[in-house]
């Protein structure tokens, strides 16, 4: 500083500072708009947490259109009035100067300045988005090549096609997939998360404003990629309701245990089953020898556990329905037949060889 | 030997450097299996070239089909194939070889001052693992080629075509290729430099080489275990990505990702070099902050090795873990910002000759700026939840790659082309190659930020018709792009035959490569020169001692006992 | 059973010789400071180390669970 | 890895004392030869370090278990005393090398043949020593599951630098005998010592990876 100070103040050369002062209204013009604009990214903010994600891009909008600015108007003038004249020697050359600490010391500290706030702010935004509130409503979106899938609580079958959620309601989005990576990408909520095989991602919405917006895939997936979209329908209560009666949703837990023939089940082919589905996760031991779920070894006959995690009485049909609809507790989340692509015949095999185990 | 002044640092001094290897002089070992850096450089630049046509028409086979919203030319597999092979194509079979094999053998063993590199036959040997690898890689259109992009994300590249598994061959050979061109640039520079040059005297384009050789030998290889793996699982089942055996998709995501992030600056690093020896040469002023450029070079490739999952936002990594990769990534926008401001004031107060090399430099400084915002809305998490895997990314990573590498290389093929033909091009047919590209560029890969964030996803054959407009207007922006590509073409071909004789400093440029004739002799350097300076003191004598220097050369340079040095 | 035990105790004395062996070759390198020799003595000492894991493994401190 | 510069047939530059001038030249020479191998090291180091680090990941984050549940049944884990004696092969002929090149350089070459003789034997001796936990293991083979994919291909690639080395060392072995080293020259020696160092570090990882872990 005290060096600037000093130093005789030298000519910028021709017009450096109109051109600054161009530069300045320039950037704050562009930076009003930016700042102000309803709709920076040119949708509609259709829910939570959209309006966050806004916010940054405006403030990103504005810094980055800033420094565009700086550097190509800068530029172009440079070029223009330090281009050599024509009349100037063939081989003109220009000022001598090799460095200025001063001004390398600034424009090394400005922009770090400023990623320290970007980062700051970033973070700030990210967490609010962590945050988004959820789980009044928990929703399985489940992705297959080329298509979509969402299991809704006390829906015994999957919804195919269109996803529907009830206004102002905080929704959990637990995505997932069947074969390869797909994508879920809701443009109007800023929101996306990849739906990857064996791995579950969490999404947190509330949807603000009634209306049908796309849900888009992301990630390559293969030959249908271009195509496999959905449509998010965001209605009010009433109408949500009315839709999911029609699904058969009703409130009792009965759930679609029904079809499966329990009697044919044989204890070998439940093994072989157990071995292929199941013991990833769930030992055969008691409930405490715990993988990921619970042991089930002695799951019809466990004195320290006298009903199921969903608090029905162990009996063949509830195990049965546990295994149909998956089930999501405090202790994790059990997918559902339709995830782990086993079919009725398979669950009835599986329910007899746990009540095998019991037995012993 | 060379003689230095008395009190002059010196750098490493080789006496092998005063060895002269005879010429061969039968045609294979002179033209096809030369050991010479020179044409080893110029084979590189040939195939390089010819594979950037190829990709060039793929690209344009890409934008045809985007040309309707149900897609114009062919079926959704074979668009796969097609935009999966330009990407493969572009980064490991056009620019990477390029700016390392191609510029790197040719210019940097001359700048400092060598006769060859390190391991000459080293270098033949890479060499010839680069077209063989693109012979297999464009090959396996014939089975079916990969279909799942440039970064393969298994499961699906799991279920891809055979040409997937030849994939995993050209680009793992490709691969070792570079590694191999890695460590003999680091050796050259580390100890082959010219007496008295010292590493703060090292041209920046050399600076550029050492520190893409650095990211090149230690990244590459972790790319080469990632492909292993998935040639493995491909063809014997063995389970590392597939989550039905076991293994985790997310895992290559990381492998992939610890290679091809660096392998970005792999890509930019030796174009900043180019960059930052055109832009003093034609404002004719020593380059502005010499020593933070070389050292924001530094900078770059280290951090360049800890930002890789900000590529997986969205993939389902420990969201705790988003920060730090958020953090580190904004924090690369520093050193690269010291340099861009650097090249500005380096055009300050210069006396700019306005030559096509010029015009991309400068062209160069505007699109990769903007391809540097665009990267700062990617890397903050919360935007990458919207924009992640969709145009705006095409749109960000076809500004750095296309306005930023591909726009350097133009720049530094028509610095260097009197050096290595001896014959000047058409400036004129240059300006139009600059503002076509420029301007067609931009019409091309604009639209894609908007595209983008209204919800087009990327590697689609079918879009929403919404978004036709813009696509047929990109569409249109890339066909003229495609032909600006050919009046460069045509300028360099009418070059060869006709152009005037260069001479061998044409544009009065004061690195070592200029003192010498053009195209330069066998040795190099009939004498090793000493170096007392940095190259860049326009209006200082030359910084060199000892140096037989070519007819015209020295003359060429402007100083200040020719030329008055003008004040503001 | 019986071979585990021989093994062990082969493994225990072959450990013990050649840390010992190591540790020689290390300290007849430590003054030397050319590249090679750097490079020598980081792998000479991480050899050592290995040693002692094997040691570790036939202590049966290592792995935790008991093999 | 490469030809020396020196062997390119260069001709000998401006009238100085030939044989001094020549030294110089192979020492300089050899410096690079050897800050590039020391260099390639360092990138196959990183090609390890990929597995390894598949190892781990697939192993801390996607395994529920470890060994993995396969059909029910947990799999057995690897047997480490039969591992420790093969390690301690490994080492020793590490240590052996370190002695062959020492008494070469103090020209001691019926030691130097000794000691050369005992590596080589013990690196075979470890490739056997593999081959037949390759036979024994129980972990459901190479493409079986991640426990295996890992195993098999971590050793795999490191038996392959093994039986590499094994040739490497029995060509520098050939060539001493031809008198292609002298006490002065002898970097090839330099170099084999240090890939079978290396060689040996990197199974000192995967032995505590896979057996002690």
């Amino acid at each position: 500083m005290a060096q600037r100070v000093v130093k005789p103040r030298t000519n910028l050369g021709p017009g450096f500072w109109p051109v600054t002062a161009f530069i300045i209204v320039v950037s704050a013009i562009m930076s009003y708009f930016t700042l102000t604009s309803p709709w920076p990214i040119g949708l509609i903010p259709a829910g939570e947490p959209a309006p966050a994600t806004d916010a940054l891009f405006r403030f990103l909008g504005a810094v980055g259109a800033t420094i565009f600015n700086i550097v190509t108007i800068y530029t172009i003038y440079f070029g223009i009035v330090f281009a050599k004249p024509k009349n100037a020697l063939p081989n003109a050359i220009g000022v001598q100067i090799h460095d200025a600490p001063v001004l390398e010391f600034w424009w090394t500290a400005i922009p770090t300045i400023l990623i320290v706030v970007l980062a700051i702010y970033s973070t700030k935004i990210w967490l609010d988005i962590q945050n988004t509130q959820g789980d009044v409503l928990t929703v399985e979106a489940i992705s297959y090549q080329y298509g979509y899938q969402f299991r809704y609580p006390r829906l015994a079958q999957p919804v195919s096609g269109e996803m529907h959620l009830p206004l102002n309601t905080p929704t959990t989005i637990h995505v997932t997939s069947r074969d390869v990576i797909h994508g879920f990408w809701i443009p109007e909520m800023r929101i996306k998360a990849d739906m990857v095989p064996g791995l579950i991602n969490t999404l947190r919405v509330t949807p603000t404003v009634p209306g049908r917006y796309p849900i888009i895939c992301t990630e390559f997936c293969g030959v249908g990629h271009g195509s496999m979209k959905t449509t998010l329908v965001v209605q009010s209560q009433q109408d949500f309701s009315k839709w999911f009666a029609q699904q058969g949703g009703s409130q009792s837990s009965a759930g679609g245990g029904g079809g499966i023939p329990l009697s044919t089940g044989t204890v070998d082919a439940g093994k072989v089953l157990f071995g292929q589905k199941c013991s990833a996760c769930h030992s055969t031991g008691p409930f405490s020898q715990k993988i990921v779920g619970p042991g089930l070894g002695q799951i019809f006959s466990d004195p320290a556990h006298p009903k199921l995690v969903n608090g029905s009485d162990p009996t063949t049909q509830n195990v049965a329905n546990i295994v149909k609809n998956g089930f999501q507790g405090d202790i994790g989340t059990m997918p559902s037949a339709q995830m782990n692509a086993i079919s009725n015949k398979d669950i009835a095999n599986l329910v007899v060889y746990l009540a095998s185990l019991s037995k012993k | 030997m060379a003689t230095l002044a008395p009190g002059v640092k010196t750098g490493p001094y080789h006496a092998v450097l005063d060895h002269i290897h005879p010429e061969p002089t039968s045609f294979i070992r002179k033209y096809i299996f030369s050991i010479d850096h020179k044409v080893i450089g110029y084979q590189y630049m040939i195939t390089g070239g010819l594979f950037f046509l190829i990709a060039g028409l793929l690209a344009e086979l890409i934008r045809t089909q985007l040309l309707s919203p149900n897609g114009a030319i062919v079926s959704a597999a074979t668009y796969n194939q097609i935009y999966s092979m330009h990407g493969s194509a572009m980064v490991w079979m056009v620019i990477i070889p390029l700016v390392t094999g191609g510029f790197g053998n040719f210019v940097m063993p001359l700048q400092i001052g060598a006769r060859d590199v390190a391991f000459p036959w080293l270098n033949l040997a890479a060499f010839w693992m680069f077209p063989v690898a693109g012979v297999i890689l464009f090959s396996s259109f014939l089975w079916g080629a990969p279909d799942a992009g440039w970064t393969e994300y298994p499961p699906v590249s799991l279920q891809g075509p055979p040409g997937t598994s030849m994939w995993c061959v050209a680009i793992f050979l490709i691969g070792i290729s570079s590694t191999l061109t890695g460590i003999n640039f680091i050796v050259t520079i580390y100890k082959m430099r010219a007496p008295g040059m010292t590493l703060t005297r090292m041209p920046l384009f050399v600076w550029g080489q050492f520190g893409t050789a650095g990211l090149s030998f230690i990244a590459t290889t972790a790319l080469a275990g990632a492909l292993l793996a998935l040639f493995l699982e491909r063809t014997f089942g063995v389970p590392f990505y597939d989550p039905k055996h076991g293994g985790s998709p997310v895992l290559w995501q990381h492998m992939f990702w610890f290679y091809s992030h660096p392998a970005v600056y792999i890509m930019i690093l030796p174009v900043f070099g180019i960059i930052s020896e055109v832009l003093p040469t034609f404002s004719r002023k020593p380059v502005f902050g010499y020593k933070m450029i070389a050292f924001s070079t530094v900078a770059i490739a280290l951090l360049g090795f800890s930002v890789w999952a900000h590529h997986m936002f969205t993939s389902g990594m420990v969201p705790w873990l988003q920060l730090p990769f958020m953090i580190i990534t904004m924090v690369i926008a520093v050193p690269t910002g010291i340099k861009i401001f650097s090249w500005m004031a380096t055009l300050w107060g210069g006396s700019i000759h306005w030559t096509t090399p010029m015009l991309f430099a400068t062209g160069f400084l505007i699109t990769f700026t903007c391809g540097g915002l665009t990267g700062f809305f990617l890397a903050a998490v919360p935007l990458d939840y919207h924009e992640h895997g969709t145009y705006f990314v095409v749109a960000h990573l076809h500004y750095v790659l296309y306005g930023g590498s591909v726009m350097g290389l133009f720049a530094g093929i028509y610095y260097w082309w009197p050096k290595m033909t001896g014959r000047m091009y058409n400036e004129v047919l240059g300006y139009w190659h600059f503002w076509l590209t420029f301007i067609a560029f931009n019409g091309t890969f604009m639209p894609m930020h908007w595209l983008g964030l209204l919800g087009m996803p990327r590697r689609v054959a079918l879009y929403d018709p919404q978004f036709q407009f813009w696509n047929v207007f990109a569409t249109i922006s890339s066909y003229v792009l495609a032909g600006s590509v050919l009046i460069f073409l045509y300028n360099f071909a009418t070059s060869f035959r006709s152009g005037k004789i260069a001479g061998p400093n044409p544009w009065g440029a004061r690195t070592l490569e200029w003192m010498i004739s053009s195209p330069p002799p066998y040795y190099n350097y009939k004498k090793i020169p000493a170096v007392l300076a940095t190259p860049y003191d326009f209006g200082n004598p030359l910084p060199y001692i000892g140096l037989e220097a070519a007819a015209g050369a020295e003359e060429a340079t402007p100083t200040a006992a020719s030329h008055p040095v003008p004040t503001l | 059973m019986d071979l585990a035990v021989i093994e062990k105790v082969v493994a225990t004395l072959g450990a013990i010789v050649v840390f010992v062996f190591a540790l020689i070759g290390l300290r007849g390198e430590w003054p030397k400071n050319g590249l090679d020799d750097i490079v020598t003595k980081l792998l000479l000492g991480l050899m050592a180390f290995g040693c002692l894991l094997v040691l570790l493994a036939t202590a049966g401190l290592l792995p935790r669970g008991g093999a | 890895m490469s030809v020396s510069i020196a062997k390119q047939g260069y001709s000998l530059g401006h009238g100085h004392d030939e044989d001094a001038h020549e030294q110089v030249i192979y020492q300089e020479t050899r410096d690079m030869r050897l800050l590039g191998f020391v260099l390639f090291l360092c990138s196959d180091v990183v090609l390890f370090s990929a597995f390894i680090f598949a190892y781990i990941y697939l192993r801390t984050t996607v395994a529920p278990s470890w060994p993995p549940i396969v059909g029910g049944h947990q799999l057995p884990r690897l047997d480490t005393a039969f591992a420790a004696v093969n390690s301690i092969v490994l080492f020793g002929s590490g240590v052996t090398m370190h002695y062959a090149l020492e008494n070469f350089k103090h020209a001691n070459l019926r030691r130097y043949n000794v000691f050369m003789g005992f590596t080589i034997l013990l690196g075979a001796m470890f490739l056997g020593g593999q081959g037949y936990e390759y036979a024994h293991a129980q972990i459901g083979g190479w493409s079986g599951n991640i426990f295996g994919a890992s195993f098999f291909t971590l050793t795999g690639m490191h038996g392959f630098h093994v039986f590499a080395g094994v040739i490497y060392l029995l060509v520098l072995w050939y060539q001493t005998q031809r008198g292609v080293y002298t006490q002065e020259r002898y970097f090839g020696l330099t170099a084999g010592t240090l890939y079978w160092h290396f060689v040996d570090v990197i199974w000192v990882g995967l032995f505590f990876l896979f057996y002690l872990w």
